[in-house]
């Protein structure tokens, strides 16, 4: 259904429900949805399960809400990085599960639930602990592993540019998880820089179109970064 | 000195000292056909970017989603939005492109990168490769694309010191890591030579500053030619 | 006239012609919700698209590769570039988006369209949909993006005469030609009135130009409410 | 590997197998490789397996391939069509095999093939003759069928526009089965109107990234049409 623009970030993540998995664009800080966070935050949803590349970057964005408390668990392909200290300390202590996931295994699993793929079959991961406990089949002399989708309730998205129709475009590698994510979610939620009228995004350079965009709201671009924070 | 070692004459150096960082990284880059697309690991196989040439039409892929990527941005060049698969700011080159990660890893795992080059902690004389978890039940576990790139790339070369800090060796007949990949490493480069792993066993294709004979006692192992 | 069926109110009108093709355009459009996102098959369902309200925010899809597609190009619009999946060309409107054909049906399996309104040979009392091939061993098979709309869609209409050249219903107790969905079809759209198949049984909504019990005759089965 | 320029269409072409699969681009005659076709021809490798939407239009582009008998089997979508007598004459007297293939089963088998996935289950088709004899299994509560990658020796494709480095965009709905194509085929031959400096073509609109074009032609666009060919 169309796409709606929300007044205020807190108006964009409205209904939220506890235990909802969300899935929550980034690489590290870049093209990580901070405004729909701290809304999150102060929406008050918990019991969460949180889909992300990582967990959460110096005490902004996701690190912010995992040390809200909010986070049951992390879906993710690389927690442990110099500046996440906020995750570290919640998984030593036994306060946060952990599911670490090959990364682009984490990116096809969403596209699978984003496009109606029931499952697939992947030769990443064959002979790891990652793979331990998954079904396996040989298909033409290699062995693959067979990877369920994952599917958000919803999804937290940053990107750069949206017409009023929900197209969207990113910029440079903020677009990462971002165009995956808004198709694998129920309910997708985009911050962007800028919103203008439906026509001035030229279609042959439309990412992610405005079918898979159900809010919108405009937050002005943080573009923080943290040197190796892998 | 050449030396054959089975069929294949091994380059055997033990005359200079090992490779430093810099010089293994530039061997590396000697090995990396021209028009190649290639991934970088995070790390040390990032320093041989600066030895590819500038005209062979070397083309990196960071996995965050980009090709073409130029080395490192410095003052106003930093862009927050433009980074590697590190985390580090990095420039564009002219004939980049940019799509989403699962384009990028579908680009990966579909065979489409001719070369990576990854960090090691060990890798077995049959090319299993452990690069991503020590095993210690302390350690946070995270992987990030390593899995990925060590199936996906066409050529797997491991960059890695060849003894760890209390030398013992990183090549090894079974990795006692958990294991990134099987069977997956084309080639070793290290300091102190060149391996090519394999179901056969450990080929040596070159030394620095060590004999082949001094090698087999280090790594335990007769390296077939 | 308004008549009880178990516990759903019919709207009969036996005083009134059957539907012609542009009326039974026109009430599809009128059931579909402003704001969705739509396929309209090829034939006949593309003329719902002249009776979708301008102002409704309805933004059609068309499955070589489009979200935004507009009416037909006529003249100096008529672009060999951009045509429909009937390959008729079409235009675009404001707010339009272009993508391949496995994001396209990507989004379709994914169930991200509303509504796809498909022609049929027949459907089935519990939803089965068959409108690819009449089985008939001389015809060449040919499926197009029917199956994966049948699954796709988030509810998928039917729109078809209600009988058959010869009289035979085109609503069945089961389909005798090839399948293109099993328990597929949320509502079936005829010119003698509008059904909604499922496992409880056919449900008549609307009829035109027929009485309820004239359609149970004819179709040989008793419609519940 | 790079993306070589090639002078003629039949330099493009030059090494085509007997026998090879070849997947070939467009949606009826929108994003067919007229000008790549008619130098197959002319280079003259026969036994093809053709994977296309349709079957051939009229008697130009993949038509004219057909009725030049070079090809022993096509896998497509929809091959009857209101000017596909050349094909239509060639499966009534046996001439041809045909494997019909949903729509966007044929695009996602590719995708799979281009994407290192081994398999994949899907919704589309369970319960139909397109899925007799495929393996199934029930994935929350859903039949789904397990279907397998189509690789190509060569893929056939048409773009508008690329640079030096082999980057792509397309045009409108002619972009169609092009981008997929060029993951899925061992060696990527692309025809396009013009191509520009490397740096001409803004890195977030390019759709195909030059790592999946192997060779690169110019060739004037050939914009024909016919309405309701499906």
């Amino acid at each position: 259904m169309s796409t709606t623009v929300a007044a205020t970030t807190d108006e964009a993540v409205a209904g939220i429900q506890d235990g909802s998995t969300v899935l929550v664009g980034g690489f590290g800080l870049a093209g990580m949805p901070f405004d729909l966070i701290d809304a999150l935050i102060r929406q008050g949803a918990g019991d969460l399960t949180v889909v992300s590349n990582n967990a959460g970057n110096g005490d902004v964005g996701l690190a912010a809400l995992l040390k809200a408390g909010r986070v049951r668990k992390v879906i993710c392909s690389f927690p442990r990085q110099s500046d996440s200290y906020v995750f570290d300390d919640l998984y030593r202590s036994g306060r946060i599960e952990l599911e670490v996931v090959p990364q682009g295994t984490l990116a096809e699993r969403m596209r699978a639930a984003g496009a109606g793929i029931g499952a697939f079959y992947s030769p990443v991961g064959v002979g790891t602990p990652l793979a331990e406990g998954k079904e396996t089949r040989e298909i033409d002399g290699r062995v693959h592993v067979l990877e369920y989708p994952i599917k958000g309730d919803v999804a937290l998205i940053s990107a750069h540019r949206a017409d009023t129709m929900g197209n969207l475009v990113y910029r440079k590698t903020a677009r990462n998880f971002g165009p995956v994510m808004a198709t694998a979610a129920t309910t997708v939620i985009a911050q962007v820089t800028e919103i203008v009228p439906a026509g001035e995004i030229d279609p042959e350079t439309v990412v992610t179109p405005g079918i898979f965009v159900d809010r919108l709201v405009r937050a002005e671009a943080r573009r923080l970064t943290v040197e190796g924070a892998r | 000195m050449t030396t054959a070692l089975g069929t294949s004459p091994v380059l055997e150096r033990a005359d200079r000292a090992p490779l430093t960082t810099d010089e293994l990284a530039a061997r590396i880059a000697r090995d990396i056909p021209a028009g190649s697309y290639v991934n970088l690991g995070i790390g040390q196989p990032t320093r041989i970017a600066e030895y590819l040439p500038a005209d062979a039409g070397i083309v990196l892929h960071t996995e965050n989603g980009m090709l073409g990527m130029g080395p490192a941005a410095v003052g106003d060049e930093i862009d927050p939005d433009l980074t590697n698969a590190g985390k580090v700011p990095v420039t564009e080159l002219p004939g980049a492109a940019y799509f989403h990660h699962a384009d990028s890893f579908a680009m990966m795992r579909g065979g489409h990168l001719d070369v990576c080059v990854l960090g090691a902690f060990q890798v077995s004389f049959r090319g299993d490769l452990a690069n991503w978890h020590t095993g210690d039940p302390d350690a946070i576990p995270a992987v990030g694309g390593a899995m990925d790139l060590a199936v996906g790339a066409r050529r797997v070369l491991v960059m890695m010191k060849l003894f760890a800090r209390d030398g013992s060796p990183k090549l090894v007949p079974e990795c006692t890591y958990p294991l990134t990949g099987t069977s997956c490493v084309h080639l070793v480069f290290t300091d102190h030579g060149i391996f090519e792993p394999g179901p056969e066993g450990l080929r040596v294709h070159e030394t620095y500053g060590i004999t082949v004979a001094e090698l087999e006692r280090r790594l335990g192992v007769a390296l077939v030619g």
